[in-house]
């Protein structure tokens, strides 16, 4: 096997470079890439939606399609890391782990006992010993409510600036799953639970398809977001502006859904009780 | 003479097909079998309402789908087909009828199957008979070999399980290797398949080698005409339960073999760039071959149903041989054998059927005496021999006579030797059974009194047969007037 | 000396795409380890993703952020030359996003592949499939 | 362009690409495919295709990490041979 | 609502999918009315867009209002016209006919399990009506991930096969997406017909020749084309029920649509058969997938894995027949995607109702099975006819213009493969049949399956399953009889005039 990889490896790699010579060069302006489809993109895109970040507006709304399969791949990655290893019904550990938090003492508990989940105290923690650390805890806690901030600013200011719906998804996602690690998973689920991130990726999507829907139903192509020009009250360009804005925010719901969803189910092998 | 559109055609074809679904839902085995009758009645009236036009020279024609310009399914009535259909569609009610009695009498499994599959095989007989171009005929051809494939296997013991792999083997096998790239090769360089009076072969161009090789596919692509080599499945088929072996190895599917073969040489090749070919010779001499070889195995076997198959082994050839001679004798002669040869065989597999469903005997060489027991039956039998070997009063001489003057026609006497000595071996290997049922002391019979004759639904139909045999000895009339419209149809005049 | 270099920068690139291809193709086929397999891949899809970006690249551009895209001066000419080619880099989030989800669905394989075997080399699994 | 920068940054990529797909530890191949992922994430940023490396940043180097780290803790470190 | 069927075929699926997993949370009972209800629904609109590219040739519908080059736009013409039917339908009829192994085998995630159901189908269907390479390679990865994840829970093999399926599928997809920049980096753009409008000043370009070796290479490995098969029986054969029904039947004969799409309408015939000269290369390969495939077939015990063997070989017809370069082979190649579909799929749920009355997938399982459950194996002989290529099923009808596109080729060895394959796959049923009819049935059987608990009564399948396998085994010979009609109103102009 080894050697028919390498075999493969070294015919394919050098039919590739060979061939590399005929591209142009990097970097060279008049390429038939740059040349052909781009320039329509670059003078037209504040004329067609008032989005000064082309990349937004192709994204979003030239290549608007593409973008809500994009979504949707997302989604089917979700279901299918849900569909592939969650168990709903699993035996209780034999031991539950518990920390004492004002002595940060570990209690270990063999089946049977247990201690109230709620208490202010005694605070449930994975089987894979976790040390507490004070400095981790606490920073974390104090810096997710601003990474969450920043996502939001990210997905609200794609417009202008490079971001938009997906990095921000990925960023508000990312502050969900850094909780999970700082702490446990089980905080996490006990913030953003599993049902609530699937509707939420559902929403989501839903956001998208439904916006290009509603321009079909409301007689211009699918997707086609100048119809909302009457139900915001704005003219067509702005209308496409706004519309780029929604369906931003539909994929970041749903991306973030699906990114705490993957981990969720990633990182306890599908039982949902105990984290990293 | 333009073809007139009907639907006369496919009412006739669609006949059988409609009745599958009556006969597997009916559970009463009497309702069963008066559909599988009243099937098998229209079936006949339908073909017979077509007789008249036909007579006038018409021809009826119903295409079913186009699949490209130039090609489509489609049925066309003509005099050839319509003899076919006549032997087919009429032989269909007294197989029915002997169906009936064999079966019940022997008790045998699985009946509402036997009877689909039956009505099945004869609608793809009749497709064939109707078939318009090469094509139809090809798909109802294929479609004959599956039907028959659950017929033939019907004891599906282990037996039956050899006989029919090898009955498909040859039977699809040889379609499938021969047949479709023939089939296809034909169609590539002539962008046709519709029978023509004088083929559609002739001014495309093909090399005169690969035309050889065309009309050997041809042949042995269609393996149910039983020609050697590929002859073996026909005795190892005759596993089947004997109304099967009568209708579909006397009438049905070797019919449809040779049936196919002289559309081949008509319809495909045509008489006359054929015979500027010279190719049939080739062909006429391995009928020969197989007439006197399939002869002399039919002599040396015991079983009677085994005889039979190597007896049809050989008049199959003579349809053959006198479609390969070209002459206008023989092409009449190789027609009207398909019907004589028809009512001739299927007598003496009746027979053969009756004294096995009597006496549960199979073998000839103990069936010393058992005239005396079944007197109509083996009364038959000497008529169905008759027919097969020749002799008067039966219907087989006026083809074998027809087959005699094409042989002279065409100036080679070779055959003519052929045929006396074909002739010469049947007599050798029916007669003696005959005499030996009749004709022996009391110490000699093998028969017990209790053995007697068979039902009169097994009876019957023998005796319809039989006599059938003798009047187209008196009066040929339909067949023969039908085969030499057909004839006139391709060598004009 | 100068115009060797003109034509490794020019060239560079799309020589290092296709060697990181050709090491994710590498290992997967020839890696026995699942994990690594799927490390493979997805340093494989992300060769694919820095092709396209090298085709994008423009010199003397920039990123394709219109200037001045509000108010007033929004309505200015814009040259297309100034910019870098927005296209490619839409597709590539596309790609870079099916890229997390394929490999989201190929760790969850894994990981249920581990639970059934206890073992992610394929030649170990394999052997146990044999004698099953 | 700083082409000085692209190369320099291009040699470490391949560089970590062949370090994740070489060491035993998966852990490790995990890490290094997420400051492989990083470097691509700078080579973009360097190449003008911001909201790229932006992605990159966030779902190559940050979730992709993450999700790979999980499903290693989930299974085994070792890889053998 | 007319002009909008292209998008129909794929939004309301899409939708629907996110109704399903969401009711599969909220009521369960919701979920296989929505997925049906969905399917068909696109189904129709596929019927509707087919009957309306007959009578006007081509529909383009512009996604988001925006013109060719710049936006995505769908295009439909009598090709995919034809494939979107077959693969609406396919997926409608499956479905209904597997809602009891759903239910049996993924009690707990049937929400979830539909949801991918209805995007593997999406997927699917947006491959064929998309205009746009680019928006292929989306869908395409929908159609995979959604694939991987309804292959991979059943047995433990299942999980295996699918992760190395997975891997697999991702080289070939990958692959593409490469080809496509290679194109992109040629002609900037990614509009299928504008690219083939830029193609007759390409046609001597290295990057273009290069983007046509390595989109094919990446189509082969999808499709399973001969030395690049070896993923494809494992992971098919042990597929769950419901989603072999599925995945079989579409996945290698979509991708062969975009090798024909690719070919004709990307590259141009000019470039796909006359500049590059590949096809002859590829049709060689195609000889002896056939032969190697029907081969590997006869070795099989196990009828699902023969069946996948089979599919190998189909590929290799498909795949040969297109590359002969001329109409008929052609015509024969693309009616094949259509009959290989319903024909596939009659297979796979015959071996779905075995696999679940006789709780075995050898052969030799079989015994008996014509006295048990007459119906199904009625059915299931049709099936298997077509595959031999028996008239007047549809499978001779293709195999027909395939072959006829091997004679006016002149090339006799592909004509001898098929009719070898032919012979071959005559020899498989036979033995089967002869099983199943021949030898009693015998009451061990699935006890050393079952895992202790007593044998399930070996009886006709339910008429939930048995419905629509009889209606896809009936359509086998209807699709046969109306294979003419098919081949003069619609593929004659699925093919460019070029052709001859």
């Amino acid at each position: 096997m080894k050697k028919l990889g390498l075999l493969t490896v070294v015919v394919c790699g050098v039919l590739l470079l060979l061939k590399t010579a005929e591209f142009a060069d990097w970097g060279d302006p008049n390429s038939p890439a740059s040349r052909h489809l781009s320039p329509y993109f670059l003078e037209n895109s504040i004329k067609d939606s008032a989005v000064p970040n082309v990349v937004t507006a192709v994204l979003a709304d030239y290549r608007g399609f593409d973008t809500m399969f994009e979504t949707t791949v997302i989604l089917a990655a979700g279901l299918a890391c849900f569909f592939i290893l969650r168990v709903r019904k699993t035996e209780k550990p034999k031991s539950t782990y518990y920390r004492h938090v004002p002595t940060a003492t570990t209690l270990r508990i063999i089946e049977g006992a247990v201690l109230p989940e709620q208490s202010k105290v005694f605070k449930r923690i994975d089987s894979v010993w976790v040390p507490f650390d004070l400095i981790l805890a606490t920073t974390c806690k104090a810096i997710i409510p601003f990474i969450q901030i920043f996502a939001l600013y990210v997905i609200a200011h794609g417009h202008h600036s490079p971001g938009g719906g997906f990095q921000g998804g990925v960023v508000l996602g990312a502050s969900i799953i850094l909780m999970a690690i700082s702490r446990n998973l089980g905080a996490a689920i006990a913030h953003l639970k599993e049902k609530t991130t699937v509707l939420m990726a559902m929403i989501g999507v839903f956001i998208y398809a439904g916006t290009g829907a509603f321009a079909a139903l409301a007689g211009k192509n699918f997707l086609d977001y100048s119809t909302l020009a009457t139900v915001l009250g704005v003219d067509e360009i702005m209308a496409r502006s706004h519309g780029i804005l929604i369906v931003e925010t539909g994929v970041a719901i749903a991306v973030m859904a699906v990114m705490v969803w993957i981990y969720y189910n990633l990182s306890s092998a599908g039982k949902q009780d105990e984290g990293l | 003479m333009e073809p007139l559109f009907s639907i006369g055609p496919i009412l006739a074809v669609l006949t059988p097909v409609a009745a599958v679904p009556v006969l597997i839902s009916s559970k009463n085995e009497n309702v069963r079998e008066g559909w599988t009758f009243l099937a098998a009645g229209a079936l006949f009236l339908m073909v017979v309402s077509m007789l008249p036009s036909i007579l006038e020279g018409a021809r009826l024609e119903f295409v079913i789908a186009t699949l490209t310009p130039s090609l489509a399914i489609k049925l066309t009535v003509d005099a050839l087909g319509m003899l076919f259909a006549l032997v087919a569609s009429f032989l269909w009610i007294v197989t029915s009828a002997y169906s009936i009695g064999y079966m019940r009498t022997l008790k045998e499994h699985s009946q509402t199957r036997y009877y689909s599959f039956f009505a099945l095989s004869l609608f793809a007989t009749i497709g064939v008979a109707f078939s318009g171009n090469f094509f139809t005929m090809y798909l109802f051809y294929e479609l004959l070999s599956l039907a028959t494939y659950p017929l033939v296997t019907h004891h599906q013991d282990k037996e039956a399980r050899s006989s029919g792999r090898k009955y498909l083997f040859y039977i699809l096998g040889s379609s499938i290797a021969f047949l479709i790239p023939a089939m296809l090769i034909t169609y590539a360089y002539t962008g046709t398949l519709d029978f023509g009076s004088q083929g559609f072969m002739a001014g495309h161009g093909i090399p005169p080698k690969l035309l050889l090789l065309l009309l050997g596919m041809f042949i042995f692509g269609f393996a149910k005409c039983g020609i050697m080599p590929f002859h073996s499945w026909l005795p190892a088929a005759m596993v089947a339960p004997t109304p099967v072996s009568a209708l579909l190895h006397a009438v049905a599917v070797v019919k449809v073999g040779v049936f196919c073969v002289i559309r081949v040489i008509t319809g495909v090749f045509g008489t006359d760039f054929l015979s500027s070919l010279q190719y049939n010779s080739y062909l006429a001499y391995l009928a020969a071959f197989t007439i006197l070889a399939a002869s002399l195995i039919a002599l040396s076997q015991d079983n009677l149903k085994r005889r039979l198959a190597f007896s049809t082994i050989g008049q199959l050839s003579y349809i053959i041989l006198g479609a390969a001679l070209l002459t206008r004798y023989s092409l009449t002669a190789s027609m009207l054998h398909i019907a004589m040869h028809a009512f001739g065989k299927i007598t003496l597999f009746f027979c053969a059927g009756a004294i096995f469903a009597a006496s549960g005997i199979k073998n000839i060489s103990r069936m010393v005496g058992i005239g005396k027991r079944m007197p109509w039956t083996m009364g038959a039998f000497l008529v169905g021999s008759l027919s097969v070997i020749g002799l008067p009063p039966a219907g087989g001489l006026i083809s074998k006579w027809f087959l005699v003057l094409g042989t002279l026609e065409s100036d080679q006497i070779f055959f003519l030797f052929v045929l006396l000595a074909s002739s010469l071996l049947n007599a050798a290997y029916f007669l003696p059974i005959v005499y030996r049922a009749f004709f022996c002391s009391e110490e000699e019979s093998q028969f017990e009194n209790k053995v007697d004759e068979v039902p009169a639904w097994c009876l019957g139909p023998i005796m319809v047969t039989a006599t059938a045999s003798l009047i187209l000895f008196f009066y040929p009339q339909p067949f023969l007037r039908l085969a030499r419209q057909a004839v006139q149809t391709i060598l004009g005049g | 000396m100068g115009e060797i270099l003109d034509f490794i920068i020019a060239k560079s690139n799309y020589w290092s795409y296709v060697v990181l291809m050709m090491i994710g193709l590498y290992a997967m086929i020839s890696r026995q380890n699942y994990v690594r397999k799927i490390i493979g891949m997805s340093i494989f899809q992300t060769a694919v993703i820095l092709f396209y970006v090298s085709t994008a690249v423009k010199e003397k551009a920039v990123i394709p952020i219109i200037a001045h895209g509000h108010g007033e001066e929004a309505n200015a000419a814009i040259e297309a030359s100034q910019y870098i080619n927005p296209l490619p880099h839409v597709l590539m989030l596309t790609a870079i996003v099916v890229g997390v989800a394929t490999l989201g669905v190929a760790l969850s394989l894994a990981i249920r592949v581990y639970q059934k075997y206890g073992t992610l080399e394929e030649n170990e699994i394999n052997d146990m499939i044999r004698e099953q | 362009m700083n082409w000085q920068i692209d190369l320099i940054t291009l040699l470490l990529v391949i560089i970590c690409g062949i370090g994740a797909i070489s060491v035993k530890d998966l852990l490790g191949a995990s890490i290094l495919l997420g400051a492989y992922s990083f470097l691509m994430c700078v080579l973009w940023a360097v190449m003008g295709a911001v909201d790229v490396a932006f992605t990159e940043a966030t779902v190559g180097a940050g979730v992709s990490t993450v999700i790979c780290v999980a499903a290693v803790f989930q299974t085994t470190r070792r890889a053998k041979n | 609502m007319s002009q909008h069927y292209p998008a129909l075929i794929i939004v309301v699926p899409l939708l629907a999918a996110l109704a399903a997993a969401a009711a599969g949370w909220i009521n369960k009972r919701y979920c296989f009315p929505i997925a049906v209800a969905s399917l068909a629904a696109s189904f129709v609109s596929s019927v509707f867009l087919l009957g309306r590219v007959i009578r006007v040739k081509e529909v383009i519908y512009e996604m988001a209002g925006w013109t060719a080059p710049i936006g995505i736009v769908y295009r439909v013409d009598a090709l995919n016209g034809l494939v979107i039917v077959v693969v609406t339908a396919v997926a409608l009829v499956n479905l209904i006919y597997s809602k009891s192994a759903i239910e049996e085998d993924f009690p707990d995630k049937m929400g979830t399990y539909y949801a991918l159901y209805i995007l593997f189908a999406t997927g699917l269907a947006g491959m064929v009506v998309t205009g746009d390479a680019f928006n292929l390679y989306v869908l395409m990865e929908i159609a995979s991930l959604t694939g991987y994840s309804l292959m991979g829970l059943r047995r433990d093999r299942a999980t295996v096969s699918a992760l190395n399926y997975l891997i697999v599928g991702t080289i070939g997809a990958t692959f593409y997406l490469l080809g496509v920049g290679y194109i992109y980096i040629a002609t900037g753009t990614l509009n299928m017909a504008e690219i083939a409008s830029f193609m007759s000043q390409m046609s001597d370009s290295g990057s273009i020749r290069m983007a046509f070796v390595i989109c094919l290479a990446g189509l082969f490995i999808k499709m399973a084309f001969f030395p690049l098969h070896g993923w494809l029986p494992n992971a098919y054969t042990y597929t769950p029920t419901a989603s072999i029904g599925l995945i079989a039947p579409l996945t290698t004969k979509v991708t062969v649509y975009i090798m024909i799409r690719m070919a004709l309408s990307v590259f141009t015939p000019e470039f796909s058969f006359k500049t590059i000269e590949l096809s002859g290369a590829i049709v060689w390969l195609a000889i002896i997938g056939i032969v190697a495939g029907s081969c590997m077939a006869l070795a099989q015990k196990n009828f699902k894995k023969m069946f996948t063997y089979i599919i190998v070989a189909e590929v290799g017809y498909m795949v040969g027949g297109f590359w002969l370069g001329n109409r008929a082979g052609i015509s024969g190649s693309v009616l094949h995607i259509a009959n290989d579909a319903l024909m596939t799929l009659a297979l796979f749920m015959a071996a779905g109702i075995f696999a679940r009355k006789i709780k075995g997938e050898e052969i030799s399982d079989m015994q008996g099975l014509f006295r048990k459950m007459p119906w199904t194996m009625a059915a299931f002989v049709l099936g298997g006819l077509s595959i031999i290529g028996v008239p007047p099923t549809c499978g001779f009808f293709s195999k027909w213009y395939l072959i006829s596109g091997g004679i006016e080729a002149g090339n006799y060895y592909f004509v001898g493969a098929l009719l070898f394959s032919s012979l071959i796959n005559a020899v498989l049923f036979f033995r089967i049949f002869e099983v199943a009819y021949f030898e009693p049935f015998s009451e061990s059987h699935g006890h050393d399956h079952s895992h202790g608990h007593e044998a399930v009564a070996v009886e006709e399948a339910p008429l939930g399953m048995l419905i629509p396998f009889y209606v896809v085994a009936i359509s086998l010979v209807i699709l046969g009889i109306f294979s003419g009609d098919l081949i003069t109103k619609i593929i004659y102009f699925a093919i460019p005039a070029g052709i001859v």
